[in-house]
């Protein structure tokens, strides 16, 4: 057990922390121009991309200096490494994994310069927590798919310019996981529609995506007809790393605990008041394991040992912690928690929060999904 | 003994639900929500004509000369469809004029309660944000034998929309020097300004009062007396917003159980999934368990008041504690579609968590609780 | 509403309270004699069985007039009203309901007199929570039954003289519930072997029942054969007023209390600690919960409504409170808590405490039972 | 960075586990439950020399010079099979002399701790039973260099097997007043009364000290300058009995797992019921959790001594929390088998509550992570 780092990583390091102290500015102070610049250099030193192979235009950086890369940008608030979310999250290594020589060309450097925008039509309205029984149907016409159905909770699909779509070419399959098929489709593609989905707080994240005899060019599939299952399965896996997420909920609860400093409760800060203390503290002590719980899973990635199902054990911690985090900011405020808007503390942001967990919780797969994985894959228990 | 409702009790509660099914659906709360006084005059109107805004206020002054339980089974249905109206702000206002006031002030202020053309509203909390006379800090200059009034109170409910304040000031430092003033809208010093609300079908905002005269005849009973009074408008408020918690978790559940009847995952109905049922069963728990202790709470109101207390807080603070976890599992268990703006899952979500804090959240009441159950 | 009793309602309260001080002596006076007197007093008046009609020996006492009794007697911790438990909880009121002539000339007034106990045998190794899966197998042979095989969880099965007993006489029926009868046995007969379990807190509650070519008079056959499911969940029914209950927790929760208020945390009273005192309330408001839910379904009872699986909410309520109290009682205690025995305080009360929840948390049907009872039958999800 | 245990280390869990499941599995556990001293001398002196005991004692006096690391390997497995030994309370009297003895205080004590001659323990708490400094109120009276200790100490752990006692003291009012002395068994006016354990496979006890001498050569470094090492010992203490709950969680996870498998109700094995499944699904993310959590608190005792008190409250927090929860659930999921004295669920459960408040339960913990975090 050792959590020093060896001296070519903290190498790296170095180079990282010199380049943030020249380069970055403090929050407040990033302006269009910053961010340009900032882009740009970031591309330029291959730390878009970063665990990429280098010969698709990647960084070729090792799994140890990723986390080093990551860990350095968080605890300086350093902007995203890349615009380009979900092409860098999966769709990119999906390509890089499945893709034809001519996708790879044609993609990854848009998906690496954040050109443009990818979404994923996954989720349909039947079709949730069981995503493998989609229906979106899917004919091949000579050269062409032509693609008749509807996605929905497809995240910025209006301001995305292509797609990761999922959809059914067979229907004559003995498990649902078959006929699956997946397609890289672009968004003014003819008789797609798009209709953004206001959600409870207020914005809209998420649409509604109709396809109407879309008509998609047999090059623009992803890997072997009626294997997208599996395509998709190894695409997410890349989401997994939990670093940032961990990262994220401990500014979270950096500003929960300022929070509780400057509010008053029955006469006192809330920060002396002991039950307000004790959910402090649980949240803190339930970050760090999911911290450690990271660390441990990547030093098995490290030895070449396969990391699976492990990962719903965090996801799960994250989804209570994003609900309780937003109830505890709320409750610290006493009354005023019922306020919203500028008549509220920090214009609100708390309220806000307080209600953007169903992004993190319902999204990624319901804690009760993540509940049965672990039952079923890591204890064995029958399935459902 | 009998823990059920009256046969007119229960009349009432049809007609206040067909009332409301008819007329004010939640496609019409939505709306409603959306105009800035956030409640529509002429169903208020039509409450006041029916008798359920004057429900508690004697009959010789218009209303009906009900109790606390009866004003229950309205708020349970009105909090059913999340109606927006001024009705607890208003009952607070008049069971504090209706417990001390005057004949002359009776006379003065409770008719128009009754016929829906006053709205009241209690000034309860200040910015310490501490609940009870502890936290009344608004202290009174004298002038003569009027009041002057300078400071603030938050969180007043329907502030905007009201035309009675019930105010709660000291005259000195301890218990025993605090009194209830009723201030009109239009005396001279008196200020409203609106806040924003996480439940967009509630208003609320903050009272101004600059140099605001209060003359003998707006205070209400003895000056300087009024402590145990103000404390049994708090427990009123409580026992209030824990009834339309009721009518709303209720209606949530509903809505998640037949979700869940119906929606398909995994080729079964979700609800078939003990991960699924076993949280509706655990909100049914929770419903019947807080609403058996408002139920009595309310009765202790009108009929055993040194019960009332504690019997208020044991509700409020079951409430408090399970309303907002209902809320978000009728979210979470609906997935996506539970999280959007159209469905109406969020808005139950969202007069829990403007539910919880008003009038004490679960941890000053579970206090409270533990204080006057002798620990 | 109204919580106050009618005038004729008071009187019952008043005679039953005069009875009480003229007759109870304080919890630790209590002899032997005193003991026996008691018994054959509250007999006298048919307070035993006060809730069975007049003409089998109770009391014909009404529903209300039942629960001031009750009231009253608990107020006063007075010893039970009978020393039969099992018989007067549900096999008296069962052999009233079905029960022959004879049978409940044999068996009622033993019952009201307490001259012995009754066991119950409805629980079998392969048939906990599925009840109604059980197989112990029993063939009628001319005017006898001949019964094979096993009961388990059967209380006080070795000090009791009768068992009332369920075996399958039909294997070929449509649903499990159809095929099971219902046997009243005398725990003397040949071929009937008693082994106690010793429970982890040490004592022996509930025993092992074999059962090897048992022989049992068709006589002794409670209701018509195939029909002992019934005979069950009405008796069973019988169980349900929870007053009892209440009554019991309300009487823990008051020496909770006073735990508190003499063991010191971190150097002040436990009563002090805000934690301690908010589990303290929240046990209190559930309990109270738990009464006043009581009186709401009695109200539904005396008005003649049924009334059936809102007692599962109750049942809820209480599982969760006898664990809870149990491991708030030990926590109290800081490591004291780690003791047991002559070196814990009141000599281990609280450790047996905390380790005897079992009996009642997986007795009355597990809480995930009532979970699925109040899921299906009250909110209509669909079953299992 | 290596978030994981090494080769050495896995072979030493394996030589442990082996050595336990051939040796000690839990029939032989119950029956050493039964005996006074509660565990066996013959196992005991093959964990001696098998270099289990002496595992962090330096080489030089006959240990293997190894850290909380590689301890924590091996009270994970004695934690699985709930094996009773005192080794836990000898590896805390062990670190203390090796962290602020003398030479000569090192030479005379160590070999026989290593040799498994010698069991140790440490006396850290008082009948007021608050943990850390403040909870140091055994006053010593002067008498010449020597110290006389007159008073008590609860719940030490295998007090009545113990031939030495690590035992802090005061000499005045502060925290720069501290020391720790070792006195031996045989010291005259010190005796040891056993007390009954919740947890069978545990043995403690009360230390009464009557006038009992300390002479200088006794007391480990500067007298009065123990404060940090005590709290040092808190934190090990804490982070030994997390190890073992972590081995006995496992234990208790696996037996529920394979009953649920197992089990058939309703015509279904009763693990395909959500209703069991997401419980043992919560209980593999707790065991999970505090695991890292302690694994790190270990590695932060040897390497990280500024981190090591967060972390170890964390993680014993975070266990107290947890371990009662799962002790309960591997009876509860079991039915009445589970409440059997035979079956062997309810030692877990026993084991559980044990650990819970032993260094700390987890109020005690959270409120120090609360504070050691800044708030």
């Amino acid at each position: 057990m050792d959590f020093n780092l060896e001296p070519e990583e903290e190498a790296f390091r170095a180079e990282v922390c010199a380049f943030l102290d020249e380069n970055l500015v403090p929050d407040g102070e990033r302006t269009a121009e910053f961010m340009a610049e900032w882009s740009r250099k970031v591309r330029e030193r291959r730390w878009v991309g970063f665990s990429w192979p280098a010969d698709v235009g990647g960084g070729g950086g090792s799994l140890m200096q990723q986390v080093i890369l990551k860990d350095e940008m968080a605890k300086r608030k350093a902007p995203p490494l890349g615009s380009c979310f979900m092409g860098l999250a999966w769709v990119g290594p999906g390509i890089i994994q499945y893709g034809t020589e001519e996708q790879k060309q044609k993609f990854i450097p848009d998906i690496l310069d954040g050109t443009y925008q990818w979404c994923t039509g996954y989720s349909e309205p039947d079709s949730g927590s069981d995503l493998a029984s989609l229906k979106t149907r899917c004919v091949r016409e000579g050269d062409e798919y032509v693609v008749n159905g509807q996605k929905i909770w497809t995240s910025i699909a209006m301001w995305s310019k292509w797609m990761i779509l999922l959809v059914r070419t067979s229907t004559n399959v003995e498990v649902k996981h078959d006929g699956i098929t997946c397609l890289l489709v672009e968004m003014d593609t003819p008789g797609i529609t798009v209709r953004p989905i206001k959600n409870m707080s207020g914005g809209s994240i998420f649409a509604e995506v109709f396809f109407d005899d879309v008509r998609v060019p047999v090059e623009n599939r992803l890997g072997v007809e009626g294997q997208g299952w599996q395509v998709t399965v190894s695409a997410l896996a890349n989401e997994r790393s939990g670093i940032a997420e961990v990262h994220g909920l401990v500014r979270t609860l950096s500003d929960v605990k300022e929070l509780a400093r400057s509010c008053r409760r029955g006469g006192r800060p809330a920060s002396q008041d002991p039950g307000i203390r004790r959910r402090i503290a649980s949240a803190d002590t339930r970050i760090e394991a999911m911290r450690l719980n990271g660390m441990r899973f990547l030093t098995k990635q490290l030895k070449g040992e396969p990391v699976g199902s492990e990962s719903s054990v965090n996801k799960l911690h994250r989804a209570l912690l994003e609900i309780e985090l937003g109830e505890l900011a709320l409750e610290i405020q006493g009354s005023r928690g019922a306020l919203d808007g500028e008549s509220a503390l920090d214009g609100g942001r708390w309220q806000k929060f307080s209600l953007n967990w169903p992004e993190v919780v319902i999204g990624g797969g319901t804690p009760n999904i993540q509940r049965n994985i672990i039952a079923e894959r890591i204890l064995g228990l029958p399935k459902d | 003994m009998n823990f059920g409702f009256s046969e007119e009790q229960e009349l009432l509660r049809a007609e206040v639900r067909k009332f409301l099914d008819q007329n004010c659906p939640l496609e019409e709360v939505r709306k409603l929500s959306e105009t800035p006084q956030g409640f529509s005059r002429s169903y208020w109107d039509r409450f006041a004509e029916l008798g359920w805004v004057g429900l508690g206020v004697p009959e010789v002054h218009g209303g009906i000369g009900l109790g606390w339980v009866d004003l229950v089974v309205v708020l349970e249905e009105t909090g059913r469809t999340l109606f927006p109206s001024p009705l607890i702000a208003t009952s607070l206002a008049s069971a504090a004029i209706q417990a001390a006031g005057s004949e002359a002030q009776q006379a003065r202020w409770l008719p128009g309660i009754a016929d829906g053309s006053l709205i009241g509203t209690l000034a309860h909390l200040e910015d310490s944000d501490v609940l009870g006379c502890a936290g009344v800090e608004l202290l009174a200059r004298r002038d003569a034998d009027a009041f002057l009034l300078t400071g603030g109170k938050h969180m007043v409910l329907d502030a905007a929309n009201a035309d009675l304040f019930v105010v709660p000031f000291k005259s000195g430092a301890g218990e025993e020097d605090i009194s209830l003033a009723v201030i009109e809208r239009a005396t001279a010093g008196l200020d409203v300004e609106p806040a924003g609300s996480i439940d967009v079908t509630q208003r609320q905002g903050r009272l101004r009062l600059d140099g605001v005269r209060v003359e003998t005849d707006a205070i209400l009973g003895e000056p300087g007396g009024a402590a145990p009074l103000f404390e049994r408008l708090l427990d009123c408020g409580a026992v209030a917003i824990t009834a339309e918690a009721i009518g709303a978790s209720e209606a949530a559940l509903e809505l998640t159980a037949s979700y869940a009847k119906q929606r398909v995952q995994f080729d079964q109905p979700i609800g078939r999934f003990q991960g699924v049922k076993h949280p509706l069963a655990e909100m049914y728990v929770d419903i019947e368990s807080f609403k058996s202790l408002l139920y009595y709470a309310a009765w202790a109101l009108d009929n055993l008041p040194e019960e009332a207390s504690l019997a208020a807080s044991r509700a409020k603070a079951y409430a408090s504690e399970a309303f907002p976890r209902i809320g978000i599992d009728t979210v979470g268990l609906h997935g996506g579609i539970g999280y959007t703006w159209e469905y109406d899952a969020h808005l139950y979500l969202k007069r829990a968590k403007w539910c919880r804090p008003t009038f004490g959240d679960a941890d000053y009441h579970y206090e409270r609780v533990a204080r006057l159950g002798g620990i």
